[in-house]
């Protein structure tokens, strides 16, 4: 029974093998066809398993495959293992599909780069590692696909190594993630300290009764791994990595830090539910955190000017919501909207790629405009994506965000507050996308002539993706339609047996509101209709500031200069961990250096090495060359030697 | 005790007058033959058809002037001739003469001391007659004596090897050391190793040859190149010596060869009066003789990288493989 | 047989250290090596000597042993020898000092 | 003073006259001679003790190929004992190697004297008679071929070694040879200057 599960993980891991070991041997089509093959092989098979899983009775939709054992010590005992349930063929699909798409879309718009073999390995060795993330079985080789998809992050990111920027990007994104691992390992290292065992599912049963509910030690082992979190998903205080990391390709953006990676962290706190459901106070952590960026992130991305900087800052701020939809203990809604986000965001970034395939690789919104009639196929399907994420009832983005909205207020752990915070944020994010939206595609044609000239639309290699994830970002919502609308809400439905729930017993969420009655249905509709009022009122502002009157935008931000400012520079969080943290690591690094490994350390290498010198100085006379003064010496080694075994 | 003693002196003493009249007249036998194949007469002044040639060449030699010139080294240039004479002799204290015979009611055995590693004392008494000829070369202190002592030692060495292997396999089917066995297991002219070992006497021959510096293997005395070789200052007696010792090995090697592969003092039909066994001997070793002085008159001398690759490429390896063969044959 | 062990044993022990003497004072490499090979004969020479006093042959099959170790020895080392006199004319080890310092 | 008795004597003199000649000498040649004698010498003490074979394989061995291979790298590096070896070494280390020599010497013969003497081998030499085939051929091979087959074959395997290992340290690189033709060729004036001068 779906001992083919491996084979979902190896298959890239054997493309990035043929790609990366041949590199520069293989022609295009041939990297094309391993690097895109074996993805869409892979999600051929993920379809399989989830239907596999799907044709299962509810209770044990559960497929665990052992391969081999990889750590044997003693108590502590790992084995290499993948695990299927509902969760993680919902991440498989997701990270299949969107990915394979995106390989699809890689191979037109990388098609004149000269590091194409490099780059399909590298996109190869991604999914694998991220397919390992989501299939592991235990804590463990999920730190493994952790730590691996935060290598290939590094490799991707500064893919134009040559490029100072991208570099030095990567190196960042690398290092802040490092810190989030360390807080993600410590998490490991308590639950192990307490379950004594790493298995995902040995740890969600023994949870209840290895820890104490509320208690210190689960809270602190949830906090450790939400620092884990942050690091992967780009949160407050973590996040900074992320807008930078733009200086990678396009469609890296949109796999790594869009669809797929960042969501990482979502879903090993969905993974972990169980312990994060034992402890209010780090659900409550996430959530404040969850709402903070979304808004925080929000408001950046109001000003940015950058095409991709916009749709990073957006990324770091749904995140945001899938956190604040976690905090709350709506896990499966965070799921949710993890998946129509990964569908948009997509296809979000592909299209800001193919925005910048026609712009000959420029990237400043003030510098476009009018591309509609250029790229139609683009602004439709980049217009679709827009709606979907503003939240535009019809669209999947609709669905999951209005379900954040509603647990954020309705569930236990929820809070007007939040509501209120997520409801701004709602409200900033169909602003700055159809600022961003209008600024790209409509108005005058602010480029200069000569990209003028080159303006084109994609080739079919990059809009039949396009196409794909703005059906699924139409459709995608309809599987967690709300009860409120009279609809089934499939998908929580699906998530409900390893999600846990208030109660600490399954298939109980959908039910589980403090309120209930007919009352709470009205509330609930009159604020769906309050946020979609709200949502679209903002899009008409920004199309009344920057498609109708663009001197009302200039206006605005010459009045809120210092405001401006201070967005644009995304709060001077870069300058201000460089003062507080950089600064001085590198006085202190350099006091290191200067003082303690010179002058002492290597000063006591030095000294023993000259006192070596100096002896060998001394004794080197012993060492005549001379064969009879070596002869006596040896011959008086016999004498005393008999001399002892004489005198004996 | 003092009676083998006697027995034993005297035994030593007619073999040793026996081998140097048999020396003296071998070299008339020498100059004859060649003289007879290059069509000319030969000694023909000294006595009756020159008989006396040896023994007036003997007087001539030990009566000329001595000359030792300046800057050899002087003990060991006395010493050389000596070197180069002893050991030949000293071979033939192991190599059965004739049948054990009785003489005035004594029992008299044909050989001087039947050792039971007979053939390894000719061997080791052989392997230190190429001392003579390498001091000669080395004292005279002349380039040309030089070169002939560095040839000859690399010959001896060289050649050593085949000569030691290509008896092995007359050892390995004999299964004795002893000379005097050997020569009783070839009791008929079918029953001579030879027969069994056509390849080791082939070996035999030729590295006998080159043991005793013979022509076409005579390098080391080269006249050609090296004027005399190794006595090229040796004059007088001491040259006499060196004379005597040439042919004293070329009986020793015929001797030894004659032992090991035609039966010794053995008659080729089998019963002989044990008496006059010593015929038998004395015409197998004639035979020998001659053939050495035919060669001699036949061949061109070898060029010296053509000697070295004929003993390390052709015949060692042939050696060896004599040995295979014959122990393979032997223990199967 | 008249002549005790221990005289055999005394002249392998004189011989042993006229070799030692020989290896230690010559500066000719060549009696230098000759005096090497003087102490290995004085050690067979020991040997014998037991061998025949115990009546029995493994002394014997050493000694043979250790000539072939002889032989071994004096060929490379001669080619040795030959190598080195080639670079530096002399045969005085004292001068062959390259492997110092 | 029986016959033994003479024979031993006679030939440990010359043993020892040969091997204290042979380190005496400046000359090369003249030592190879004495090393010979004292050979000789000692393999007629090996023929005393009944080691026939062995006696002869002594001769055979060395002084029939060893000493010739030392004889013929003499001539061929053309030693005369004309070299001036000096006096390098200083009083104290000369009278240190003899002393350090002459001690070994002492406890070897301290050994023999405490050891071998008085213990029930010192008799055995004397009394008790060689076994039949003592020392002959076919014994000695007996025990190479059974009991020291593995030595044997591993003395055969250093033998080869030596062989390989002897013509590689003494051959003369082709390479080499040019470079010698070309510097001779180079240096070939200044050397005669240097004769001339002389």
């Amino acid at each position: 029974m779906a001992d083919y599960l491996y084979l979902i993980p190896l298959l890239p891991l054997i493309g990035f093998l043929i790609n990366g070991l041949l590199i520069g041997r293989l022609p295009k089509p041939v990297i094309s066809l391993v690097g895109c093959g074996s993805i869409g092989l892979s999600l051929v098979l993920s379809l399989f398993a989830f239907f596999e899983l799907r044709s299962l009775p509810e209770a044990s939709r559960l497929i665990e495959q052992v391969l081999f054992t990889w750590v044997p010590a003693g108590s502590f005992h790992v084995n290499i293992a993948y695990l299927l349930d509902p969760l993680s063929a919902v991440m498989i699909l997701v990270v299949t599909g969107v990915g394979f798409l995106i390989h699809v879309y890689s191979v037109g718009y990388m098609a004149h780069d000269p590091g194409y073999g490099r780059y399909f390995a590298y996109l190869n060795l991604f999914t694998f590692s991220m397919l390992t993330l989501v299939l592991a079985d235990n804590y463990l080789l999920m730190f493994v696909g952790w730590e691996g998809v935060g290598l290939c992050s590094y490799l991707l990111i500064g893919f134009w190594f040559e490029k100072q920027s991208a570099s030095d990007a990567g190196k960042k994104a690398f290092i802040v993630n490092r810190i989030g691992d360390f807080g993600f390992l410590l998490g490991m290292f308590i639950i192990f300290w307490q379950v004594g065992s790493l298995d995902f599912t040995v740890v969600m049963a023994s949870a209840p009764t290895a820890f104490v509910a509320g208690g210190g030690l689960i809270t602190a082992a949830c906090l450790l791994m939400f620092v884990g979190a942050t690091g992967k998903s780009a949160q407050i205080p973590l996040y900074v990595w992320l807008p930078d990391a733009m200086e990678g390709p396009t469609p890296v953006s949109a796999l790594i830090h869009a669809a797929t990676m960042v969501t990482a962290g979502v879903y090993m706190i969905a993974r972990s539910s169980a312990l994060f459901i034992m402890a209010p106070d780090a659900l409550m952590v996430v959530a404040i955190v969850g709402a903070a960026t979304a808004l925080f992130a929000a408001t950046i991305g109001l000003v940015q000017n950058d095409i991709k900087r916009v749709l990073a800052y957006s990324t770091v701020s749904q995140l945001g919501y899938m956190f604040l939809a976690c905090g709350v203990a709506a896990f499966s809604a965070g799921i949710f909207h993890l998946m129509t986000h990964a569908f948009f965001k997509a296809l979000l970034f592909l299209g800001a790629g193919s925005v910048i395939h026609a712009m000959s690789n420029e990237q400043d919104i003030r510098k476009m405009g009018g591309l509609k009639k250029h790229l139609p196929i683009t602004y439709w399907t980049f217009l679709l994506a827009c709606l979907a994420i503003a939240g535009i009832p019809g669209f999947s983005g609709f669905f999951s965000k209005d379900e954040i909205l509603w647990k954020a207020l309705s569930s236990n752990h929820g809070h007007l507050l939040l509501y209120v915070v997520g409801l701004v944020t709602a409200l900033l994010t169909a602003f700055y996308m159809f600022r961003l939206l209008y600024l790209t595609f409509h108005g005058n044609e602010r480029m200069d002539e000569h990209t003028k000239h080159h303006l084109h639309e994609s080739p079919k290699m990059m809009t039949v993706p396009l196409m794909v994830l703005a059906v699924l970002s139409v459709i995608g919502g309809y599987v967690g339609m709300p009860h409120v609308l009279g609809a089934t809400n499939y998908f929580e439905h699906w998530l409900a047996p390893i999600m846990a729930s208030e109660t600490g017993h399954g298939g109980e969420a959908a039910t589980d509101l403090h309120m209930s009655g007919a009352g709470n249905t009205t509330l609930e509709l009159g604020l769906m209709f309050l946020a979609v009022a709200l949502i679209v009122c903002a899009i008409l502002y920004a199309r009344h500031l920057y498609l109708n009157k663009p001197e009302i935008a200039t206006r605005l931000r010459e009045r809120f200069s210092g405001l401006h400012t201070v967005l644009y520079n995304k709060y001077f969080v870069d300058e201000i961990y460089g003062a507080v943290i950089v600064r001085p690591l590198i006085y202190g690094s350099v006091f290191l250096w200067k003082v303690v490994d010179v002058v002492m350390i290597d000063g006591l290498a030095n000294g023993f090495a000259r006192v070596g010198q100096d002896m060998a100085e001394l004794f080197k006379y012993a060492q005549s060359g001379r064969v009879r003064g070596y002869a006596t010496v040896f011959v008086a080694g016999v004498v005393v030697l008999v001399g002892y075994l004489v005198m004996r | 005790m003092l009676e083998i003693a006697l027995y034993s002196s005297i035994k030593v003493i007619v073999v040793v007058v026996a081998i140097l009249t048999g020396c003296a007249y071998a070299t008339y036998m020498e100059r004859k033959v060649v003289a007879i194949m290059q069509h000319r007469i030969g000694p023909s002044y000294a006595g009756p058809w020159g008989l006396l040639q040896p023994l007036a060449d003997a007087i001539k030699m030990a009566f000329k002037e001595d000359i030792v010139p300046d800057n050899v080294e002087r003990i060991t240039y006395a010493l050389a001739p000596i070197l180069a004479f002893i050991p030949s002799l000293l071979s033939f204290a192991v190599v059965p003469f004739s049948a054990d015979f009785s003489l005035v009611g004594r029992e008299i055995t044909g050989v001087i001391s039947d050792l039971n590693i007979g053939i390894l004392w000719i061997f080791a008494v052989t392997s230190l007659g190429v001392y003579g000829i390498i001091l000669a070369g080395w004292s005279s202190g002349s380039k040309y004596s030089l070169l002939g002592g560095i040839r000859s030692s690399a010959q001896m060495i060289s050649y050593e090897i085949s000569y030691g292997l290509s008896i092995v396999g007359v050892i390995l089917i004999a299964n004795t050391l002893s000379m005097r066995e050997l020569v009783e297991q070839q009791g008929t002219i079918l029953d001579w190793y030879v027969w069994k070992q056509p390849l080791g006497f082939l070996l035999y021959l030729i590295c006998a040859i080159a043991e005793t510096n013979r022509a076409p293997f005579d390098l080391p005395e080269a006249e050609s190149e090296l004027v005399a070789g190794y006595h090229t200052e040796y004059s007088s007696f001491r040259f006499g010596m060196f004379f005597v010792g040439e042919y004293a090995n070329m009986l020793a090697v015929s001797a030894v060869g004659t032992t090991l592969f035609f039966g010794g003092w053995q008659a080729p039909w089998g019963a002989f009066p044990a008496q006059l066994s010593i015929i038998w001997f004395l015409i197998k070793v004639f035979l020998f003789m001659f053939f050495y002085i035919w060669l001699r008159a036949t061949f061109p001398r070898f060029r010296y990288d053509q000697l070295m690759d004929f003993g390390w490429k052709i015949l060692f390896p042939l050696a060896v493989l004599n040995v295979l063969v014959t122990g393979a044959i032997v223990l199967f | 047989m008249t002549v005790p062990i221990s005289a055999y044993l005394t002249l392998a022990a004189v011989l042993f250290g006229i070799g030692t003497i020989g290896v230690l004072m010559s500066r000719n490499i060549i009696i230098l090596f000759m005096c090497i090979e003087l102490m290995l004969n004085s050690a067979n020479l020991a040997l014998i000597a037991f061998s025949r006093a115990l009546n029995m042959m493994d002394g014997h099959v050493m000694v043979f042993l250790v000539l072939t170790v002889a032989a071994a020895e004096a060929a490379v080392g001669l080619a040795m020898i030959i190598t080195i006199f080639r670079n530096r004319e002399t045969i005085n080890i004292d001068r062959y000092s390259m492997m110092k310092w | 003073m029986t016959l033994d008795t003479v024979i031993f004597f006679i030939s440990a003199v010359v043993a020892v006259f040969g091997a204290t000649m042979m380190i005496s000498q400046r000359n090369p040649v003249a030592s190879v001679l004495y090393m010979i004698l004292s050979l000789v010498a000692q393999a007629v003490i090996y023929i005393q003790l009944s080691a026939l074979f062995v006696g002869a394989m002594l001769v055979i061995v060395y002084a029939g190929a060893i000493m010739v291979l030392f004889l013929f790298v003499i001539m061929l590096l053309n030693l005369r004992g004309s070299e001036d070896l000096g006096a390098h070494s200083s009083p104290i280390s000369k009278v240190t190697k003899y002393v350090v020599s002459i001690l070994l010497f002492v406890e070897f013969v301290f050994v023999i004297k405490s050891v071998i003497i008085g213990s029930p081998v010192a008799g055995l030499l004397t009394t008790t008679p060689p076994v039949d085939d003592f020392g002959s051929v076919k014994s000695v091979s007996m025990l190479l071929f059974t009991k020291y087959l593995y030595p044997f074959e591993l003395t055969g395997i250093l033998l080869l070694i030596a062989v390989v290992g002897a013509v590689v340290i003494a051959r003369r690189d082709k390479a080499d040879d040019v470079e010698d033709t070309h510097s001779s060729t180079g240096t070939e004036p200044a050397k005669t200057d240097e004769v001339v001068t002389k």
